[in-house]
């Protein structure tokens, strides 16, 4: 299958693709501007530049479905169903953000939705998955209550080229791959850890070569086009359904700004940050829908507009949801306890 | 309840077996746990029971054991997982530490945990350095994990059980030395409260806090004690996450002396903590110094003789004790 | 001598280059330590200085990183390592724990480990759960490591250079809120001895013992209390291990009043081990109820308003101390 | 170079690698004797069946090399020139072992000659190596006090099959390629961790491979053949000498008993116990002596006889070396101890 061919596709797919990737980029860029204006205490860590990934990846994904992040968190809790309503309440710190004030960016979580969790911890989540696996491989096994959840699922991990590093990565995919759990590891290879670029944390380019480790297949996808992507991965969960097991999948990407809001990425050479603005993975896929007849220019505003529009609601949201109260930081450090003994 | 003698790790066999048949979504994880049935058989039988879907056999991969265990746990699998040795929990401390101690408290209580490591811990046999720790207190230190001891089988069933069925990230401390050790045991399904304290032996004079394998060596300390005229009270916490306050202070009503015994390196172990709650909260019961029984702090030496000088014996507890009064 | 006003995260930067030009053996190594000169800046200029050969950037790989530190301190190249956010150590933990703490002492001596590791700690920015933990207590409780802290840029040129010097494996705490604080610091070379703790203001009716940032949180408090006519003493160890125990008993002889304090959560905390150390060693001193000070037994929440609450506060301080008098 | 030919080599090497062979499993079996009358008290894990490693390994180093071990660190440790004496000693935990009896067998080290320690932790000691190397780079690079202990070396480390699943092998094996250190990697496996077979803990046959995921030559020796092991290590060292950075070495082989000593190794087939006994790393490279008539059957005797006298010395030397006293627990926790403050 022709995986970039647009006409494999119908357009309302497509489409979505599209509004889905502006959502991310607009709702970063708009959680920057909060921060500067003091709305959010926390980092921030913007996804802006690799919306690709995270929606082409998602977008092959279903009820049942697990993945779990990493501090660049928002785009791929976007692109798996969370409400940015929700989601900027949490970093505003609020009662109705999905952690209700107690997580922030670093720990946006939402298992209802199949989200695991954001990780302030390089690599954290890796294991993670291997274990929402192995719940699945049990719910597909037997039943018990809550088994219906997770039936017939597969779990999705996301992490950086320097997460791959760590190791978690090496001990997670050797795991998954004897066990042969339905897991795909995503590695969004976005060429720096922090300010370190990949020829300073690794002596190899391709990290998807690192499954042979395991016997674990490893492939390549161009991380800043959305259908390859979507394909690469859909073959990834096909074997996963049908037992073959694991597959380690990197995305080949660029962040567009610094590691983190306040890093002018100084570190990186003009000509690299061209190279890789040139292929902005939004742009050129709306030109694509364009100049395949599937959307309008117009369209392209329409979405835009629209996106503005629920952007806008949930900052409102976000800012009229309730404050936590202090003494909330004393609850929900354990589900059972014993009468407050455990608390004390 | 008819009852009959069985050992330590048998208790620890029966809870496990018992439980993991009552509730079919649990699995249990760890090296050489399941076909091996452990390095200390703590495990036999439980795989040719279960089967190699529920009782797996890892890789030498700590972190991604414990964060297996976390993930499933979080899925709604409750998982029970051994580290062979409490040694090697410094190689998963971040999936403990930093994910499964704070998973539910960092997503606002939306998710949970029902998660039970079995840490075997203490010294025994000149394991030396590498295999002797008690790091118990670390837990303790660690907001978000429940840390459970046991120093009788049938503390070891009961407590276990309650572990087992508890919905948050637990950590059961197991003693080598006491694997071997039989005492009694209902027949029947039971299960121990976790925070509640008890008291193993009666007294008036002193209270000694013990758990683990101080237990039994305090137990001997009182015998040779109270032939002394020295009656002491021996007070065992059970959990020390939760940790029955009031229970200390009732044992310190009677006696108003205080002796806290540990194995751990004295310095900074829970028995550090059990004396500021005591110098804190009961300051106006206590008539004494409060002395505390730790381990040297030192590394664990190889030889036996200098092994018997770090690690606290029944000497140590009665020369304390006598101290104190 | 000669002094002038600079930050505490430059008295760090002189003392890591002073350190490094006066022994050319040294090496440094941490995640963007080099050309970025550390996430929080410390560290900056020092790769332009001394070179890519002495000052590394190393993968995000914390357990490698800090074998490979202790690999080096062992053949006799003492290393200065960074753990950007001291949570990140749960990684590393086998590696200090396990190797290098107990390296010396497994050896019968016959090694030694000059190896020292700054641990960026502490709460600070709504940096939430896995970026505010202060660990301090768990390596105060794994003997063969030393822990000192640092309160002002003073205490932290001085003490990071005898911390560097020492032959053992030396943990430096270095508290993020501290950074930016001025402080008088000599021109010229200076060290402050270990093991030794300091009054930070002389008082007569209560000691609070205070370290970290603790330590300008307590001033503020004595302040307060100054106003209401108590008449607090602060004393800061400085290094917990090697702890300052005379220091400790002439405060108290002076005050026989007795409040601890620390960021870390209370159970278990270091400040257990100070209020024991008291309760068993000053009973004869102490007049009242030893009262600790810590945060929460909590994970540390995201939000800046439950963040204030599990922290302790000057007022938490003030409020404890009124209740000892 | 034709590694088997045994033309190649001076007979008196040849005769040395025989000798050490034997000393080593004569050391094992005589251990395992003394263990079970009562004189060594901790745990043993016999190298016995695996000479050929630590011997073809060891004989490629020199002065300013360093090794790093296992829990199975006796051959090791021998092959480096360990001196049985004091490594008895250091087993029946007295004061004239190598670590004063404060190690036991799980930490036998000697820096003087080049022996980084055993170690308690699977894969403990790999980290400690690339550590080791970044001593030996930097006492190329300056002049200090003790620098010319370590210059031009390289460090070794040798681990165990089920150790290569531990993160600290990715991590160490990253990061010693990135550097370009002067470290090889020598993984024995023996197809067993603990009681668990290879392909049960992971999903590949050849750990070599593994090599690829860090850009670094992954090479396999012969681990029953003591010249194999010497060849393909020579030219790893060569390599890391001339400043080409790390290698993997595997070398395959098979332990001849249980884990540790008191497993009776049920969980292995007979066959397979059977093909492996039959490939005897002394029995036929002592055969392989005489038929080339480098050496005698009287003159294996002879071996046998002295090794027999030195264990026997040894034991002896063991056995009436002084227990520690109970107050030497107490020393060796700091090398300053600030007047005693840091002991309390
Ligand atoms: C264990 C750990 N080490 C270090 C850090 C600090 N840190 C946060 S993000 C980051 C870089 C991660 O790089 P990569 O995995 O490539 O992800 P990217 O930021 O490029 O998305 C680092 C070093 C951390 N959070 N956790
Ligand atoms: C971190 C850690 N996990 C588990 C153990 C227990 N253990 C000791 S040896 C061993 C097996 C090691 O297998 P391998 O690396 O293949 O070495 P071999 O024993 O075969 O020489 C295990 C699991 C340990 N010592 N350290
Ligand atoms: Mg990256
Ligand atoms: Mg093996």
């Amino acid at each position: 299958m022709p995986n970039n061919n647009l006409s494999e596709y119908n357009a309302e797919f497509l489409v979505k693709l599209y509004r889905d990737m502006v959502l991310i980029r607009r709702f970063e860029e708009r959680a920057s501007e909060l921060r500067n204006a003091g709305h959010i205490p926390g980092f921030l860590h913007p996804y802006i530049g690799q919306e690709a990934v995270a929606v082409g990846i998602c977008a092959a994904l279903g009820k049942n479905d697990f993945i779990a992040s990493t501090h660049r968190g928002h785009g791929h809790i976007l692109a798996q169903g969370g409400d940015p309503k929700n989601m900027y309440a949490e970093l505003y710190a609020r009662q109705d953000g999905y952690n209700k004030g107690k997580g922030g960016s670093l720990h946006l979580a939402n298992v209802d939705l199949g989200i695991i969790g954001a990780n302030g911890i390089v690599g954290g989540g890796i294991p993670l998955v291997v274990g929402a696996a192995l719940a699945i491989k049990r719910a597909n096994e037997a039943d018990y209550p809550g088994s219906e959840k997770c039936k017939g699922g597969v779990s999705v991990v996301f992490f950086g080229d320097g997460a791959s590093n760590e190791g978690s990565f090496h001990e997670s995919l050797n795991l998954a791959a004897l066990w042969k759990l339905p897991v795909i590891f995503v590695c969004e290879n976005n060429l720096y850890g922090e300010f370190t670029a990949q020829d300073k944390h690794q002596t190899i380019k391709d990290i998807a070569s690192r499954s042979s480790s395991y016997n674990m297949p490893g492939l390549i996808a161009d991380g800043n086009d959305v259908l390859d992507a979507f394909h690469v991965m859909t073959t990834a969960v096909e074997n996963a359904k049908k037992g073959s097991g694991p597959t380690l999948l990197e995305c080949k990407t660029y962040r567009h700004r610094g590691h983190y809001e306040g890093d002018m990425a100084h570190y990186r050479p003009k000509e690299e940050v061209a190279f890789w603005m040139a292929k902005d993975p939004i742009e050129n896929f709306g030109k694509r829908l364009i100049e395949n007849s599937l959307m309008k220019e117009e369209e392209l505003q329409t979405v835009e507009a629209e996106i503005e529009q629920v952007l806008q609601d949930a900052a409102k949201y976000a800012e009229n949801s309730p404050h936590p109260e202090a003494k909330d930081a004393l609850e929900h450090v354990f589900v059972e306890t014993y009468g407050g003994r455990a608390l004390l | 309840m008819s009852s009959r003698r069985i050992s330590y790790s048998q208790a620890i066999n029966e809870a496990l077996s018992e439980e993991m048949e009552r509730d079919p979504s649990i699995l249990m994880l760890g090296e050489d746990v399941a076909e091996p049935g452990g390095v200390f058989g703590v495990t036999k039988g439980l795989y040719q029971k279960f089967g190699g879907e529920r009782v797996l056999d890892t890789p030498i991969s700590e972190q991604a054991l414990v964060g297996a265990a976390l993930g499933a746990s979080l899925l709604g699998v409750p998982t029970i997982t051994e580290i062979m040795f409490s040694d090697f929990v410094t190689l998963a401390m971040d999936q403990l530490v930093n994910q499964a101690a704070k998973f539910h408290y960092m997503t606002g209580g939306r998710t949970s945990v029902p998660m039970l490591v079995r840490m075997v811990t203490g010294a025994s046999g000149a394991a030396s350095a590498q295999h002797s720790q008690s790091l118990e207190a670390w837990f303790t230190h660690t907001p978000g994990l429940k840390v459970v001891t046991a120093s009788t089988p049938y503390e070891a069933k009961g407590l276990l059980k309650s572990a087992i069925r508890d919905p948050d990230p637990v950590l059961f401390f197991e003693h080598k030395l006491l694997y071997n050790g039989k005492g009694e045991v209902p027949e029947e399904d039971y299960t121990l409260p976790i925070g509640e304290g008890t008291v193993a032996l009666e007294g008036s004079d002193v209270t000694i806090v013990a758990y683990l394998h101080m237990v039994p060596k305090s137990l001997k300390a009182a015998k040779i004690l109270s032939a002394e005229g020295i009656s002491v009270e021996v007070w065992n916490p059970r959990s020390l996450v939760p940790f029955d306050r009031e229970g200390l202070r009732q044992t310190l009503k009677k006696t108003g002396r205080l002796v806290v015994v540990q194995e751990a390196p004295k310095r900074s172990g829970f028995g550090a903590e059990i004396a500021a709650i005591a110098a804190e909260e009961c300051f106006d019961l206590i008539k004494g110094p409060i002395r505390r029984v730790g381990a040297a702090n030192t590394p664990i030496p190889y030889a036996p003789v200098m092994e018997n000088l770090v690690i606290p014996g029944v000497d140590d507890i009665v020369e304390a004790v006598r101290r104190t009064i």
